[in-house]
């Protein structure tokens, strides 16, 4: 093979058909045992092959922590790079090449502390790629310090005292700097995490999907109230769209929107209907931002449920398809001729 | 308006001619400045210009701070630089000529706008009498010409307001200019009518001006001589002028054709290297693609990510963004991909003096880097020649799977010359063949594996069964698999250091550029640094010293015989634009006393004090 | 002056009476003539004398750009640092020094582009300094290449086909970043400008006050619709807490919230009340979400003036007040002993 | 359970014993490790440790990967190293076994725990056979011991589930090596108390654990040789166990209180150098601010600030880390501000291997930045001596006002050794002077106007009548304003300059650490491999060899006798776990011909590696 083939539409004749095995690689994986990453790893190998796009046109592009390891354990193409640097990477390689099939993943230390910069300029700029941010509000890798995303409070390696950092909302960040895809899923619940998988593939544009991933060395079960089983009904809110939100184990919970204000309603009540409730609508910017905002703590007054799902989606042009069709313009007005540049418009000619 | 008369006129005969154009930074005097080395150049004298300006947007009009200037040497010998003292200052206000009258040779010329010598431009430049009628300029001649005046009257009747017509004088000095030393004006009208193509009624006024300047020229008394630079005597071919940052730009193109690889350029803006983005981002119809981005680190990264596509990666910057390209840079080592990586230098440290030259960015182009982590350096050593420097920087990247920095700096990125450009024909080829696909049934791929020159294949996403993972930890030897084995993080070291010392193999021997080969003293430089040299040497040699000049291009590795050439001199001098970089690695690598010589005040060497260091070393006795 | 006083507190007894020219240092200012630079630096120096802040306990930080010379024209302590790091460099002074008054100067490209994850960061760490973001959409001090804040298809040095990169939008940014105080003014607004440095002062935590900047040279009139003498009153709308969104050359339109989608309603027709309007509630962070994207081009369909004022401020913990808390409760129990310390737990002695 | 009974036991005295404790990493070998040593030391033993454990967080449990090693050597004479070759192995599984028997010195000893040599253990470790029956290991001393089941026994009853008893079987280990070296288990079972304070039945069982371990070894008959290390000849004085990273905390914490200026450590995690963070965000009752920055760059920028403000201000990093500061770090260098750097060097380039140690990052501290930035460079040697090294930097830091760099590296990072504290009163005081304020009628402030040793004055916001500014950009000499002017800014650079070098008069001069001020070879060495190399060279002495050793803990400015020290030698050895970076900087400063040795496998050099070098390169006839 000797030139590019620029023309790839990510579309191959005769493709063979994949399973999740085939995009396991030899790598022995090498996370804790009960790592929640093993899960999202399982979903993603067992996703792929349901994508219908060829093995050899799929990149992954991580930084460095637990779950930056990731790609290793992939048989895809794949980098693991540097702290921070995946999502500049990714830019550089989805510029050059629109026809690959390009997923970033990154834990919270490295997508939003020292990555948070080329997040927030790929959210905005919306290239066509997949973001999988492994959330588990610690750093993993360097074991255990506060990430941007632990709880003010808390005591880990070098918060001995407990932080004093007011986390970030990487939702309400990532709507804030122009995303069009948002989500949120959790290790634990397979099913959903398949779903949210395939809606964020299936959007054009970046899709920032946020993973609750249990750490289960330096913060076992910071995710217990929205992924334990017991728990689980009573303080998630599955989003559906064009669905009422309802929520709890009798699904006899929904929430309302009295005047831009969420409130829990009971729906065993006699005079509260389910034609009154908030219907989640994804393309609704400010409903996706309260949704955002949907962060108490279980058990406290104004309780809300934690929400899981697609929060936002939009349609918005993608740089690289833009950046394209700027070159195609030009070229159809006359390919560049190298000769012609470098004689310029005057010469002269010594004899 | 005096009458137009022929009166008897003298004419006198240079070999070369320098002109400084020195205004405010509003006057207009780079487009002044450049387009009298446009014309001259196509009438084929030899040049070479230095512009020189504020690192404000508009300084303070009428300051000495926001003095402006375009420096032009012409001849009809060879010119390698903008010349060290001037013939012609044009001096547009009185900051500028204070700033410079200390570079105007004794008996030259003064060009003076009146106009720009009232009481309040002799105050902001700090001048407590009019030094055109103080008696202060007795040394020089000076023409005290009422410029402003002139091209009010000239334009009088066009319709355009007092601000326009006034920032047409600077066309009637290059008219004057023009008349002086004997230039047609048609180049120059050609290029007022294109740029101002939406504004007719501007090019007209300007063009005018210029013609006033002209006529000025010829009908007034005051100038009894005028003068004749004959063509310059260069190798024979066809010319063009070009700035470097330009020809940069262009060199990136051309290797784009010849790998026959699609261009990508992340760049982040900053002085002086801004252009190279400017240039690159017009040619899209060449598939190039170029990428502002964040900031240099996200820059040098998407070069890596278009790299591991398969595009040819480059990314351009100056020393700040180079201190933050790093890391990215260590990991483009570790991943063994090709990136070109531009770093026009410019005085440091920190922000330091950014719009001014310095060559201090080449210890750190060797060891900016944690861990070991050998990167190739090349240097371009003028204007023209970037484009030749960063062409073979992107040849070596690909055919060894590197990283190449490549180092210009200030004054060759913004200076000018002409240039015998090559045809795309006379340039090499050098097509790429990545990693082919491959079936289930062959064994595994190994992206580590390497070829004779110790280079790895080039193994692009997209390609059937070459599926694999690559990354910044340690690489098992051929399998690329993690690996903290501690033996084999060595021989992957050596491997890595072993293959940028064989570039060595791909590099031309390093020649004497003037002299023998065996002498009293070797003058060694590098990079820009190579006009001043040259012609320093050339002037010695003429009064018959014994010395000698060798310019270096490849700065990581060495040219293979550069240590028996040094051997072959009782003495080397390194003169640089730093305080002693090259002359550190010369010293280590090849044992020697070096002499050196070091300039950091933001300004090229002159060739004067480069001759007395030369003679001063030759007689110094051996200690 | 041998040791730090950290007892500081900001006020001083017998604080001689300023002057703004009290505040303008020796250098000169080298801004192009016009540029909206000179009318900010102006309202600072006017606005610090009554702000009864001692001018030594005053230091304004910056990075590089035609905005970041703006230290160097102040009689105070001063920064001029390196691109984009203005606010890392502001937190660990901050830190450090909570008795100062700290002032962050900056532009778009270097506060947004190069400098964006500081400011994240900053934001949600929520220290009390004050952010002066000028934003010019262009990058001035390299001589005009598009910036973060450009729109799409911005003809500019680096973009002569137009730009392909879709736009930041500030306030929503440093909303979904966490912060907690968040305005807009602009350069020719004197009045408001010195209005909103005061209001910015006052807030306790980090204040982002977008300051719309006219850049002469490479952006000539990027915002004449909304400073332009003609045209403002028709595109501007002014937030005052507690009153109703009105605007117009008259005070004859007014908005409404139709659920959650804000409209633009005639007051002059008989059944439209100003009862009825958007009452303007600093506090309410999903309408000030709702008003940073108020960014249509005038003249378009659904067109929403642009809206100047305190979009949002929040009462929130300051990262330097929690830390200096630690140390003196930490301190409290007993101070440090180094000796104490160098001994450690077990020692033995070697005759 | 065999019974107790008196036997006659042979007594053997050793000078010196390594062991190695080997096992998977959730073994909980640093902790066993970590315990022996301090016991050891309070006894009076002289040792050196070495951890060495992969770079994942839970390896997977078996594998040759997740093996975690603790190597300890004590003795009753001077111990530098953590020993070469080893006596006792202790391998918890046989992935453990098979990792480290290359390291055991024939006929010497392994304590095998036979539960991890099952079928599965096996297979994860890759034999085919176990090595404890299939007659291969005939040449050592094998103990084998079904430690696991022994722990269960020893806490049946306790109420404890399997899975925290087995957690209890490293204190079985401990026990057992307790007795075998005649050790008290006070201290460890104090130690155990203190850890699980709050889990009162845990800590009971690891106690029950551990002297169920030291009875085995006194009532089972497979052990007939007890060993006797007597107390070590130490300098007089207080000792105590130290690790390097503490070490380094400690020091920024004296040194802060010398200085009398609050103290404020900016970082961002990163192996291995995150320690040195947490230690020192423990001590906030010293008033210690620490900041946990978004990344590197801001971390280093909150130093600056910290620094503007009047603190003591630090960083601390690794390799990567290093990249991203550097720019930052030469703002510093413009601003002139005190700020000590710690970089905790590992195994390079890019990402390379994280927990491996390597000296790879001298070059970046000396060239990093772009311009000319020279900054002071310290390094430490040991595992303690890193409070003496950062301790001084912050003392130069803050009476040249100027960035510092501190390196160390990952070894002596997580080593320890004993120590022999200093006393607060013994600490050099460096109490620090900040500019006065001043009045609205004296002379203009001149913040960068220099004192004698090159300084400027530290001017606090705060300060009444110090209102000024400072930046990246070339300043006026003493005004500190904005100039472009070029001689200027030669002379700035000069003054920074020579304010670096003049560090060397406040430094001591260089010494020899071993051996003669003159003779046939000097051993050159710098950092952590003091250790390995002054064993080497004491043993050669004392076989006869001429040879000495000297080694520098500042690197830049070197110790103004260096050049005269090393000419005295007829030939420079220079060892270095890199690729020849200090060598370069030696042969480029004093023009010999230094012969390198180099070592880039993670580990640090052995003793015997280096005395085979050292010989060879006496022998060596001169080329
Ligand atoms: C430049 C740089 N700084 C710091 C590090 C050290 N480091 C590696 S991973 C990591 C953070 C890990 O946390 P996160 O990104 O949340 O991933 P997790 O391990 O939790 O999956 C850090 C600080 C590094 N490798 N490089
Ligand atoms: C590390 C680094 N990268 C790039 C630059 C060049 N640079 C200086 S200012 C600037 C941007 C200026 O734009 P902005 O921040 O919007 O400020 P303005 O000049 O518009 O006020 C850039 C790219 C630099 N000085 N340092
Ligand atoms: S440390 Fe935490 S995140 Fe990392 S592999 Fe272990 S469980 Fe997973
Ligand atoms: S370039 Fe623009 S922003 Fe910069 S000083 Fe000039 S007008 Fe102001
Ligand atoms: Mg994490
Ligand atoms: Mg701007």
């Amino acid at each position: 093979m000797s030139a590019l083939d620029l023309q790839g539409n990510g579309k191959h004749m005769d493709l063979p058909v994949l399973t999740p095995k085939d995009f396991v690689s030899e790598q022995e994986v090498r996370w804790c045992p009960g790592c929640g990453d093993y899960s999202i790893l399982k979903q993603v190998q067992a996703v792929l092959p349901e994508l219908g796009v060829p093995r050899e046109n799929i990149v992954f592009v991580s930084g460095i922590g637990c779950s930056s390891r990731f790609p290793y354990y992939m048989e895809t193409f794949g980098i693991h790079s540097i702290h921070g640097r995946a999502a500049a990477i990714a830019t550089g390689l989805k510029v050059a090449r629109p026809d690959l099939d390009v997923w970033i993943v990154g834990g919270d230390g490295d997508l939003l502390s020292i990555g948070g910069n080329h997040m927030l300029h790929l959210l905005r700029r919306n290239l066509n790629v997949n973001v999988l941010l492994f959330n588990n509000e610690i750093y993993g890798l360097t074991k255990g310090q506060y990430s941007p995303t632990s709880p003010t409070g808390f005591v880990t390696k070098s918060s001995p005292y407990g932080t004093v950092d007011y986390p970030i909302n990487p939702l309400a960040f990532a709507l804030g700097a122009g995303g069009t895809f948002i989500a949120r899923t959790m290790d634990r619940d397979v099913k959903h995490l398949r779903e949210m998988l395939k809606r964020a593939h299936a959007h054009k544009g970046t899709s920032f999907l946020e993973i609750y991933q249990n750490c289960v060395i330096f913060n076992d079960g910071a995710f217990e109230d929205f992924t334990g089983k017991d728990v689980k009904a009573e303080n998630d809110l599955f989003l559906e769209h064009g669905k009422p939100l309802v929520f709890g184990k009798n699904n006899d919970k929904g929430i309302k929107l009295f005047g831009l204000k969420p409130i829990v309603v009971d729906l065993t009540l006699p005079n509260v209907s389910k034609d009154d409730l908030w219907i989640h609508d994804e393309h609704d910017r400010t409903k996706a931002d309260i949704l955002t905002r949907f962060f108490d703590e279980p058990g406290s007054e104004h309780y809300m449920p934690r929400p899981f799902g697609v929060f936002y989606s939009e349609a918005r042009f993608c740089y690289e398809d833009a950046l394209i069709d700027q070159i195609q313009h030009a070229t159809e007005k006359g390919e560049g001729d190298l000769d012609a540049l470098l004689r310029g418009k005057e010469t002269w000619t010594v004899a | 308006m005096s009458e137009v008369k022929n009166r008897p006129l003298h004419v006198e005969t240079k070999q070369d001619v320098t002109i400084l154009f020195a205004g405010d930074s509003g006057d207009g005097m780079q487009l002044t400045g450049t387009q009298f080395s446009e014309t001259t150049a196509i009438l084929g004298n030899d040049l070479n210009t230095f512009p020189n300006y504020p690192a404000e947007i508009r300084a303070p009009a009428g300051t000495l701070a926001g003095v402006s200037g375009f420096q032009v040497q012409f001849g009809s010998k060879e010119i390698f630089t903008p010349g060290d003292k001037i013939d012609v200052l044009v001096a547009m206000n009185a900051a500028a000529l204070k700033a410079n009258l200390k570079f105007l040779k004794e008996g030259k010329i003064i060009i003076a706008n009146v106009d720009g010598f009232d009481e309040k431009n002799l105050q902001l430049a700090n001048c407590k009498t009019n030094p055109l009628t103080d008696g202060s300029l007795t040394k020089y001649h000076v023409y005290a010409i009422e410029i402003g005046k002139l091209t009010r009257m000239a334009l009088e009747g066009t319709g355009l307001g007092t601000k326009e017509i006034d920032r047409s004088k600077n066309m009637f000095v290059l008219g004057l200019l023009f008349w002086l030393y004997n230039r047609p004006l048609d180049y120059t009208i050609k290029s007022i009518r294109e740029k101002f193509k939406k504004k007719p009624e501007i090019a007209e006024a300007n063009i005018k001006a210029l013609q006033a300047g002209y006529s000025y020229g010829d009908a007034t008394e005051i100038f009894t001589t005028r003068y004749e630079v004959r063509k310059a005597q260069l190798p024979a071919g066809t010319y063009r002028h070009i700035m470097g940052n330009q020809a940069t730009a262009y060199g990136l193109i051309a290797a784009s054709k010849k790998s026959g690889l699609p261009l990508f350029l992340g760049s982040y803006p900053i002085t002086p290297a801004s252009d190279i983005l400017h240039e690159l981002s017009k040619h899209k119809n060449f598939g190039v693609k170029t990428f502002q981005a964040e900031d240099e680190i996200a820059a040098m990264c998407a070069a890596i990510g278009a790299a591991y596509g398969g595009h040819l990666a480059a990314t351009s910057t100056s020393g700040p963004g180079m201190d933050l390209k790093e890391e990215a840079i260590g990991l483009a080592v570790s991943l063994e991909l090709p990136i070109v990586i531009i770093d026009v230098q410019r005085g440091g440290p920190s922000t330091g003096l950014p719009t001014k030259t310095e060559q201090s960015d080449l210890l750190m182009a060797m060891f900016g880097r944690h861990g070991e982590s050998p990167v190739p350096i090349i240097a371009a050593n003028s204007p023209a020649d970037c484009f030749n420097a960063v062409f073979e920087a992107a040849r070596l990247a690909v055919e060894f799977m590197t990283p190449v920095i490549c180092l210009t700096d200030g004054y060759i990125a913004n200076g000018a010359e002409p240039w015998r450009f090559p045809t795309t024909s006379e340039l090499p080829d050098f097509k790429v063949k990545f990693a082919a696909p491959r079936n289930p049934n062959d064994p595994p791929f190994l992206p580590y594996k390497r070829k004779e020159n110790g280079a790895r294949e080039w193994a692009i996403p997209g390609t059937k069964g070459l599926e694999h993972r690559v990354g910044g930890l340690e690489k098992q030897h051929e399998t690329g698999n993690i690996s903290y084995d501690g033996e084999n993080h060595e021989l992957m070291t050596k491997l890595r250091a072993e293959k940028v010392e064989k570039i060595a193999n791909a590099i031309p021997l390093q020649t004497i550029d003037n002299g023998t080969t065996k002498g009293k003293l070797l003058v060694l430089g590098w990079g820009s640094t190579y006009g001043s040299i040259k012609t320093a040497v050339r002037d010695l040699r003429d009064e018959g010293y014994d010395v000698s000049h060798a310019h270096l291009t490849y700065l990581n590795p060495f040219p293979k015989n550069l240590g028996e050439l040094i051997y072959n001199f009782d003495k080397v001098l390194i003169p640089e634009l730093n305080m002693g970089q090259l002359s550190r690695l010369i010293r280590e690598k090849f044992l020697v006393p070096a002499v050196q010589f070091n300039k950091v005040q933001g300004m090229p060497f002159t060739v004067s004090e480069l001759k007395e260091k030369i003679i001063a070393t030759l007689n110094q006795k051996e200690k």
